[in-house]
């Protein structure tokens, strides 16, 4: 009973022309838009993306970072690690714009070069903690048998200790990964491996809870019925009916990842440490706050930034994707 | 009654919402009153606007992405002073809701509140409006719960809404709305999704409220035997305007625009097909052709679907170990066949098993025991890749159009999603499939782009049928499929569902609790009752001559569209259904029939109902 | 529900010891070492002695099943002997600290208090802000309300409690001196002048940690209340004439609330966990200090006790929370 | 008078764990208990030996040391009481030792007892303590904070095995110092009474004291120089402009003591290279490509600009070296070459051993880049010490890749962690250790061939360097046997320079004291980086404004 041969004439068709319409009245003038209605889902969630303001202004901004982090130091050509010692803890002036830190490096160039790090590993962390936790989450919602085991999965590595779990890691995979990589996507990947293998628990519950619900609503069911196969099903059905909860998870992920990113370092699980990151610059320039209060102020202003673009994003994004909330 | 002062008069209203293409009008000039103690039936056909305009009587529209952009809502209130609703605040909005004007609900699944228990959601009114102590409000709300006669009131308020079945829900909804015994009743569809034994006691209780109570009442329903029993005027709507409108008897005998008059034949009519040995589709006004439809007679019919001893049982779970305690036995023993080409009807009360019967057969419920064929293939032997491939060749249409849509889906990829799962067709055959597909179900084409939720009940209920139909199935379950729609479209629908049949053979199993449409459609009706079938055989058979006690009192709560036959009565009593909940070690006997002609049999043991 | 429980909790027992069992291989196989403290004119003879002394000359699965042995039947029999002045476990040999040589139980139960307290209050006064912010926030979607919460809330969230703590001292305490910024933990609240000197050193901790919390909360809750109030039902709520007071907080919010249980039962685990930076920032010196101080350390009986806990709290509290799901969502049955 | 200035309030931001100092070894501990336990004798702040609990020091002139150094003998003063009114006797001192020496005590003052044979109590007042060979400086045992005395009548039970059972005498130890316990939380808080026995009635002049753990330095400081309310605050080591900023407050200061604390570089003279095979790397079957010239080794230690390293990570806490042993004076090397950076020296230097600047600004040699790995532990001041260090050694043609270790990896001697100090799998690391008591000698010991840390003796050598030249190591056999102090002095001076300005084999930097803060209005803190910090603690008093 596999595939069996239609009959070429589509009777739809025939009987599309000669269906009823009431005398008298006219029937809708509808253009046929065949183009505009498969235009693809995401040109629609843009469109919609884009009359949201918050977002909208967030993602300037977000852009204008990243364009601040990468771009940037091609026209500040100072190196981000040298020392001019001669100039150290000196304000801002044409030399240093934003001042130098207790050794004379260059605060704009240690800025923007921080900023390439703590936002590559914002960003992919937090995607590894939200594909890992809406990954176990969906799974062990959808499929009943994959709960429990995954389920206890999770509260196991809610209960390990992070510190000794992270220096085992540095201990166990920093060599082998920096001689694949080489030292510096080495340890790009060590950290990032380490905050996403970390923190995907949360989400991973969130998502479950919201799945276990969602199982049992009828669409699914009607999905099901017309031979969606499970990772379609979960994909186009699933994942789509839970992302508002992912999209805050995400967001405070990010947050979270660069801030771990700097508390790593004190493990010496870090970058090497003359290697700037935002979460490094703030908390190394924790003690001098009072003597040299921009120290603090920018790296902070920038993290906060960050994460209050990438959630207006997320807002935004949310919104768009979400019709019922869309217009309001 | 006629020169009373109306309690509510809508003066040129107009409706907008905001979407994604702009604004769309719900409803652009609708005018009409309502008086006291009289029951006034807004028709029409689905997305015409029937349920925007009540809801911006009640100012609710405004919650839903609408807003009223012109237009009077006159309303006298109990202190006889006559306001606009469509100006006043929040503030005296909020004593007019619940309090002045009650407001039942179109999809009653949704309606309540899933959290709390029914008691909570009844006293929450008395205790807002009428200052009631909460001890006082409950006992009101037990007296409003027997009202409406839902059976042991006391045991209700504390349960939830999930567990009270569909009739059930619909009454709590119903009490929800009296509680305080509002001057103005607004009934959106309120017993659309209930068999007609229910139907009829909830019909009944609205017409003595009404005159026992002079309460208004603004009656929205597209069932025309319902307005027929209980409608004193009738409003028809066209597209967001108002068509007609006129008395009853006058609208049904006399109509004077086309779209009633179309809307008044398109209705199927119990007993209409008295005497026809197969299914015909219905005339339609405006169809061109005069020529009587020919009946879907299938030469020599041969067996599609044959079931055979179908069991399915649902485990009730306890204890430390998570064994079975007992089982929900939802179909029992369960055997019929269904010939290429024919059609099968299931006509039944609420939570007989009609519903998982069909599922089961999808394996959508894993069955107990029992056999399913499938043109030559053993569907419950299935892996779950042939099961796949096998269920391209039958599809469902489910019973409630809303849930079985994805929110976050466009129409257009809710159609096309069979056809990509199967990668039938190339993208641009694709397009041209499901704009025939909905050319054919009657939705205009701009509804591609849009979400279920902003959709009309029944322009929901057309979407589902044409992802249904996408994949050119042998065989469709339609579990309940026409019962949300407009009798215009159902009988489009039905006519297409007919159509399709004759054209490519396709097999049906029919699910309804509308007598008249399962006569009009079916070739062979099955009665069931407590998961069985209680009696089998076609539809004459068991519509001329019912033989059992339950398809008789099935056949005598259909109501009649016809306004001078009015048969509402007080004294309709039916007894609820019995427990389906059996013990684990419970031994169901086998279900046995006595033949009363070739083909027709009739359950005699176990005897259920009598 | 009963039922469900207690097959929960019968279920636990072999996820625990699994756990155990993980958490020991892991500090096992982890670097540090417990006599890193030691200074390094002491020879490594003397080392390996100290490092026997300790116990570490057994093979791991001989001390991992000691310390099975010590939590699950010495310590209790300790306890009991405690309360009823029995003697059961005379010269058993407790749970003992590398770092202190004092039993590890007796460390911990010297430091719940201020963690409780301090993590524990800003717990509970993070939720008690979190839930009307994230409320208002979805009702009034991008109202200025909404605007603020969400800018105040990422702020909030994005500085680390290692810089705000730093701040809120040198502006409250260094410049205005308002509160301490040490912690007494030997601070005994006999009367009203011992309250008002405990409240005052509150103040900071909590407020930090408070802060931290109520972000994270907020942002769920928000989001959790703008699916829901959609829904049908708030339709009939206000059909029912209800006030958006009543609509909001009784229909929309209960629904609201099973993200919002998720994230706050995972952490609770956290405020017995205590809140290791801002503990240090304060000198609160409770569990989060202890564990923290333990780890560096290496002083493997007080992590491994610490953390089981910590694990047993983990899974109880998801266990709650999944029990409090059926509570709020009746249609989630366990049986 | 006693107890009249009432409260003194100490923070000590890494929070003591025990009190009793042979359990712990920790220099937090040690200070936690000479509050309340004293040895016989303790160094006062220049380093010189003065009594505590006995009459007089020993020496071969009052008889107190034998002729044949085999011996020394202990006078006790008879008016002393342990703070629960019991007398202090010979029997104390001779359990104390005991009580270390027992072998599964795991005590971690065993070296203090190297060599003892056996202690006894010739009577109630005298103790002898005999050893294995002549002992030119026998004040080893007793001597300092570390090797306090405990009293036997409490700790009796607690002796080999059963000394981690003993909580309570751990945490409330009787003693003869000016203070007892009242309260005892491990890691968090101690309180403390004056004790009631203490010999000078006039003494201390506090009542009570409070010892606070926890937080970090700047906390720590902050609490005694900005918001007052701590009086005392232990190891207060933050950046010379930070502690300025804070002393700018006016309530207290931050002053510095030395002892023999030295960073440094130790150059690693074997190939760490991860190509070999583990248990070869870092040994001595393979010499390090480039590290092995000592041209490389000179030019890397001329480069570095000590003043400056001084100023940026010290300030007054801090002094230039160029000698490992930097004290006594009579052991201090006049070794100052290093002390002026010489970069172009250092480059000509390099130049003449034939490394070449290749196109990257990196010198090589017969296809050997001077390349290395630079590790060190977590710590501020040396993070940005290897900055500095880097750039510097940019500027000779050697390049650097920093790494960073967590403090209790580093330093913790778990063989299979690849990061330990010992392992040594970097090319260069820098760290700071210093000696106790004011005996250089077996920390010069510590460079002899055999004890170069290898998978032979499980990593644990102390020969970090892997220094290895026979000279040296019949120089260590021959320096224990001379009696004369100047003899010794001068060898020990000469070994010092083998380490480092012959060989570079060590690159020192910076000669570090111990910096604490304390308030303004606390009298009587005398810095002590010889003995325990508290050591003089019943001199403190307050002073009245
Ligand atoms: N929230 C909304 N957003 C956009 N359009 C809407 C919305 N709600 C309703 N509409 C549109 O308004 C029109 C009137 O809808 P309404 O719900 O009143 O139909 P109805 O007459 O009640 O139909 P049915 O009998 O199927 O329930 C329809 O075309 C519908 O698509
Ligand atoms: N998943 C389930 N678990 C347990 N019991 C179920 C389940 N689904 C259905 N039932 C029970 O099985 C019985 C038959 O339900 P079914 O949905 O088939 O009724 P129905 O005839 O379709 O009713 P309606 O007309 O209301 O749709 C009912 O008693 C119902 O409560
Ligand atoms: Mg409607
Ligand atoms: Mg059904």
């Amino acid at each position: 009973m596999t595939d069996t041969t239609r009959p070429d004439t589509d009777p739809l068709r025939a009987a599309a022309g000669n269906a009823a319409t009431p005398e008298g009245i006219s029937p809708p003038v509808v253009p046929p838009q065949p183009d505009d209605v498969t235009r693809s889902q995401w040109r629609d969630v843009w469109r919609q993306f884009r009359s949201h303001r918050g977002a909208m202004v967030g993602l300037v901004i977000f852009v204008s970072i990243i364009l601040f982090v990468s771009v940037g130091p091609l026209i500040w050509t100072i190196d981000p690690t040298y020392v001019d010692i001669r100039a150290r803890n000196s304000g801002f002036s044409l030399a240093h714009p934003l001042g130098t830190d207790q050794l004379g490096r260059d605060l704009l160039a240690r800025l923007m070069a921080g900023g390439q790090v703590s936002i590559a590993v914002g960003l992919t962390a937090m995607i590894i903690a939200i594909f890992i936790g809406s990954l176990v989450g969906v799974t062990s919602g959808y499929f009943r048998r994959l709960d429990a085991p995954l389920m206890r999965l999770t509260e196991l590595f809610l209960a390990l200790p992070l510190l000794p779990l992270l220096l085992l890691m540095v201990t166990l995979f920093r060599e082998p990964l920096s001689q694949t990589f080489g030292p510096a996507l080495g340890i790009f990947f060590l950290i990032v491996g380490a905050i996403g293998a970390t923190s995907w628990m949360q989400a991973a519950r969130i998502v479950r809870g919201d799945v276990l619900g969602l199982k049992e609503r009828e669409f699914i069911l009607a999905a099901r019925s017309i031979g969606t196969p499970s990772h379609r099903m979960i994909l186009r059905h699933v994942l789509p009916n839970v992302l508002s909860p992912i999209m805050v998870a995400a967001t405070l992920g990010i947050a979270t990842a660069i801030i771990t990113e700097s508390a790593l370092s004190f493990l010496g699980l870090g970058f090497p440490p003359d290697f700037p990151t935002w979460g490094r610059l703030l908390y190394d320039a924790v003690d001098q706050m009072v003597l040299y209060p921009w120290r603090v102020i920018f790296p902070g202003l920038l993290i906060s930034l960050t994460v209050l673009c990438v959630n207006y994003i997320g807002d935004g994004l949310r919104d768009a994707m979400d019709p019922r909330i869309r217009g309001r | 009654m006629l020169d009373e002062k109306p309690l509510v008069s809508i003066e040129k209203l107009r409706v907008e919402f905001e979407t994604n293409d702009g604004v769309v009008v719900g409803v652009k000039d609708v005018s009409f009153d309502i008086k006291p103690g009289e029951c006034v039936c807004v028709v029409g056909e689905s997305g015409s606007g029937k349920s925007v305009s009540s809801l911006s009587l009640m100012r609710l529209v405004e919650f839903g992405g609408g807003t009223i952009a012109d237009g009077r809502l006159m309303f006298e209130k109990n202190d006889g002073q006559v306001i606009d609703l469509a100006s006043q605040g929040s503030a005296a909005m909020r004593d007019i809701r619940g309090n002045q004007i009650g407001m039942i609900f179109q999809e009653p699944m949704t309606a309540l509140n899933p959290v709390f228990t029914v008691g909570d959601q009844l006293v929450e009114g008395l205790i807002a409006h009428r200052g009631l102590k909460k001890a006082e409000a409950r006992a009101r709300a037990l007296e409003i719960l027997r009202q409406v006669r839902i059976p042991e009131p006391e045991r209700r308020l504390d349960q939830y809404p999930h567990e009270l079945s569909g009739g059930m829900r619909q009454r709590v909804v119903i009490a929800i709305a009296m509680a305080c015994e509002p001057r103005l009743l607004i009934c959106d569809e309120p017993t659309t999704a209930l068999d007609v034994t229910i139907q009829a006691e909830i019909l009944a209780l609205i017409d003595r409220l009404k005159r026992e109570k002079q309460i208004a009442v603004l009656f929205i329903t597209h069932d025309m035997a319902v307005v027929a029993q209980m409608a004193d005027r009738v409003v028809v709507m066209y597209r967001g305007d108002k068509v007609e409108e006129g008395p009853v008897e006058q609208i049904f005998e006399n109509p004077q625009m086309d779209y009633t008059k179309m809307l008044l034949a398109a209705v199927p009519r119990l007993g209409e097909m008295t005497g026809k040995p197969a299914p015909e589709r219905l005339r339609l006004m405006g169809d061109g052709s005069h020529a009587a439809p020919e009946p879907i007679i299938v030469a020599d019919p041969k067996p599609l679907l044959t079931v055979r001893n179908l069991t399915t049982r649902f485990a009730v779970k306890g204890g430390v170990l998570r064994r079975t305690v007992a089982r929900v036995h939802a179909v029992e023993d369960v055997s019929f066949t269904i010939n290429a080409g024919e059609t099968l009807s299931l006509v039944g009360e609420s939570g007989c098993g009609k519903s998982t019967c069909g599922r089961s057969i999808l394996r959508l419920v894993e069955p107990e025991s029992g056999s399913v064929d499938l043109g030559g293939t053993d569907v419950l032997a299935l892996s779950q890749r042939a099961l796949r491939k096998a269920r391209r060749d039958m599809q469902m249409i489910f019973q409630d159009p809303f849930a079985s849509l994805d929110p976050h889906m466009k129409l257009y990829d809710q159609v096309a999603e069979p056809m990509e799962n199967y990668g039938i067709g190339s993208r641009s055959e694709r397009q041209d499939r499901i704009a025939a597909l909905f050319d054919r179900v009657e939705l205009p084409r701009s509804f591609m782009r849009r979400y279920p939720h902003e959709m009309s009940g029944g322009q929901r209920q057309r979407i589902a049928i044409a992802r249904a139909l996408a994949l050119n199935p042998k065989l469709i379950i339609a579990d309940e499929a026409v019962s949300a729609l407009d009798v215009s479209v159902q009988a489009q629908v039905l006519n297409l569902l007919m159509e399709l049949q004759q054209d490519l053979g396709i097999s049906m199993l029919f699910i309804s609790h509308d007598m008249a449409v399962v006569e009009r459609v079916s070739h062979h009706v099955g009665v069931m009752y407590l998961g069985r079938i209680v009696e089998m055989g076609t539809r004459q058979q068991v519509f001329e001559n019912p033989q059992h006690s339950y398809t008789r009192q099935l056949m005598s709560a259909v109501p009649v569209a016809d306004p001078r036959q009015k048969k509402i009565s007080e004294d309709l009593n039916f007894r609820p259904i019995p427990s389906p909940i059996h013990p684990v070690d419970y031994q169901a006997v086998p279900s046995v029939y006595r033949e009363v002609s070739p083909g027709h049999r009739v359950l005699v043991d176990p005897v259920t109902h009598s | 529900m009963l039922n469900f429980t207690i097959r929960r909790l019968l279920l636990a027992i072999p996820t625990l010891l699994f756990i155990s069992l993980v958490i020991f291989l892991l500090l096992e196989a982890s670097p540090g070492d417990p006599l890193a403290d030691v200074p390094l004119t002491v020879p490594p003879e003397v080392r390996e002695r100290m490092r026997e002394a300790l116990g570490l000359g057994d093979p791991w699965p001989i001390r991992y099943v000691l310390w099975l042995k010590q939590f699950f039947w010495v310590e209790p029999l300790h306890w009991t002997d405690q309360l009823f002045g029995t003697s059961f476990s005379e010269g058993m040999q407790r749970i003992i600290s590398f770092q202190s040589r004092s039993p590890v139980f007796d460390v911990i139960a010297q430091r719940l208090p201020q963690t409780l307290t301090v993590v524990g209050m800003s717990y509970v006064v993070g939720i008690l802000i979190a839930i009307p912010i994230g409320i208002l926030s979805a009702y009034r979607q991008y109202s200025w309300f909404d605007q603020i919460g969400t800018f105040v809330s990422m702020i909030g969230f994005s500085m680390p409690t290692f810089f705000t703590g730093v701040v809120l001292i040198i502006i409250f305490a260094v410049n205005l001196q308002w509160f301490p910024s040490v912690y007494d933990t030997t601070l005994e609240v006999t009367d009203w002048d011992s309250f008002l000197q405990q409240a005052r050193q509150m103040v900071m901790p909590v407020t930090v940690l408070a802060l931290y919390n109520a972000a994270q909360i907020s942002r769920f809750m928000r989001s959790s209340m703008l699916d829901n109030l959609g829904q049908d039902y708030v339709r009939t709520a206000r059909a029912k004439g209800l006030s958006e007071r009543v609509v909001v907080l009784k229909h929309v919010l209960r629904n609201s609330l099973i993200p919002v249980v998720t994230v706050i039962a995972l952490g609770l685990p956290a405020v017995f966990g205590g809140a290791i930076i801002t503990e240090q920032v304060f000198k609160v010196n409770g569990l989060g200090q202890l564990l923290i101080s333990a780890i560096h350390g290496n002083d493997i009986p007080m992590v491994l006790t610490l953390t089981f806990i910590f694990a047993i709290l983990i899974v109880v509290f998801t266990l709650i929370a999944d029990i409090l799901y059926g509570v709020l969502d009746p249609r989630i049955r366990y049986d | 008078e006693r107890g009249s200035d009432g409260q003194v309030n100490i923070i000590m931001w890494q929070a003591p764990s025990t009190m009793n100092p042979y359990l712990s070894g920790g220099t937090k501990e040690i200070i936690a208990g000479s509050l309340v336990l004293e040895p016989l004798a303790g160094y006062d702040t220049e380093g010189n030996i003065f009594p505590r609990l006995v009459t007089e020091i020993p020496s071969l002139e009052n008889g107190g040391i034998s002729e044949d150094l085999t011996s020394v003998t202990w006078k006790l003063r008879d008016d002393i009481k342990w703070s629960d009114g019991t007398p202090f006797t010979a029997e104390d001192v001779v359990f104390t030792g005991e009580y270390c020496m027992h072998p599964e005590g795991g005590c971690s003052q065993l070296a203090k007892f190297e060599g003892v044979t056996s202690i006894e109590a010739v009577d109630p007042h005298t103790v002898r303590v005999n050893f294995d060979s002549p002992r030119p400086d026998p004040f080893s045992a007793f001597v300092g904070g570390q090797s306090p005395i405990l009293q036997k009548a409490q700790f009796e039970q607690c002796i080999g095995a059963n000394a981690p059972t003993c909580t309570e005498q751990n945490f409330n130890p009787v003693g003869t110092g000016a203070f007892r316990v009242t309260e005892f939380l491990t890691n968090d808080t101690i309180t403390l009474e004056a004790n009631p026995e203490y010999r000078d009635p006039a003494k201390p002049a506090f009542a009570t004291m409070l010892v606070k753990g926890g937080g970090d330095a700047a906390g720590a400081a902050r609490s005694v120089m900005e918001t007052g309310e701590f009086d005392y605050a232990w190891n207060t080591q933050l950046a010379p402009d930070v502690i300025a900023g804070m002393e700018a407050a006016g309530r207290g200061k931050v002053s510095a003591a030395f002892g023999s604390l030295v960073e440094r570089i130790h150059v690693n003279l074997t190939d760490p290279s991860s190509s070999l095979p583990e248990g070869e790397r870092s040994t001595r079957a393979h010499p390090h490509p480039f590290l092995t010239d000592p041209a490389v080794r000179k030019a890397l230690s001329m480069a570095i600009d000590r003043a400056l390293l001084v100023e940026i990570g010290y300030g007054p806490a801090g002094q230039p070296t160029c000698n490992y042993v930097p004290a006594p004076e009579a052991w201090a090397s006049d070794n100052t070459e290093c002390l002026t950076q010489d970069i172009e020296g250092a480059n000509a230097l390099l130049d003449e051993a034939g490394w070449v600047r290749g196109p990257d600004g990196i010198r090589e040699k017969d296809g050997v880049r001077l390349s290395m790995l630079f590790q060190t532990s977590v710590n501020a001041v040396r993070q940005d010490f290897q900055a500095l260090i880097k750039q510097w050694w940019s500027e000779i043609g050697v390049e650097t890749e920093l790494k960073t270790v967590d403090a209790s990896v580093f330093f913790g001697s778990d063989a299979g962690s690849p990061d330990t100090l010992q392992k040594f799998y970097a090319d260069v690391q820098m760290y700071a250790d210093n000696f106790d008591g004011t005996n250089p000698a077996p920390y010069l010991a510590k460079h002899t061939c055999d004890k170069a840390p290898s998978p032979a003796n499980q990593w644990q050598g102390e020969g970090i360097s892997r220094f290895c030249d026979e000279e040296y190591d019949r120089m260590v056999d021959e320096i224990e046997g001379i009696v004369d102090a100047d003899e010794r002095a001068a060898m020990g001076r000469k070994m010092n320079d083998m380490l480092t300005k012959d060989s570079n084999a060590i690159i020192p930097i910076v000669y570090r004291g111990t910096a604490s803060a304390h308030s303004n209005t606390l009298g009587g803190v005398a810095l002590n980086a010889w003995d325990s910090e508290t050591w003089n603690v019943a001199d403190w008093y307050r002073i009245q404004e």
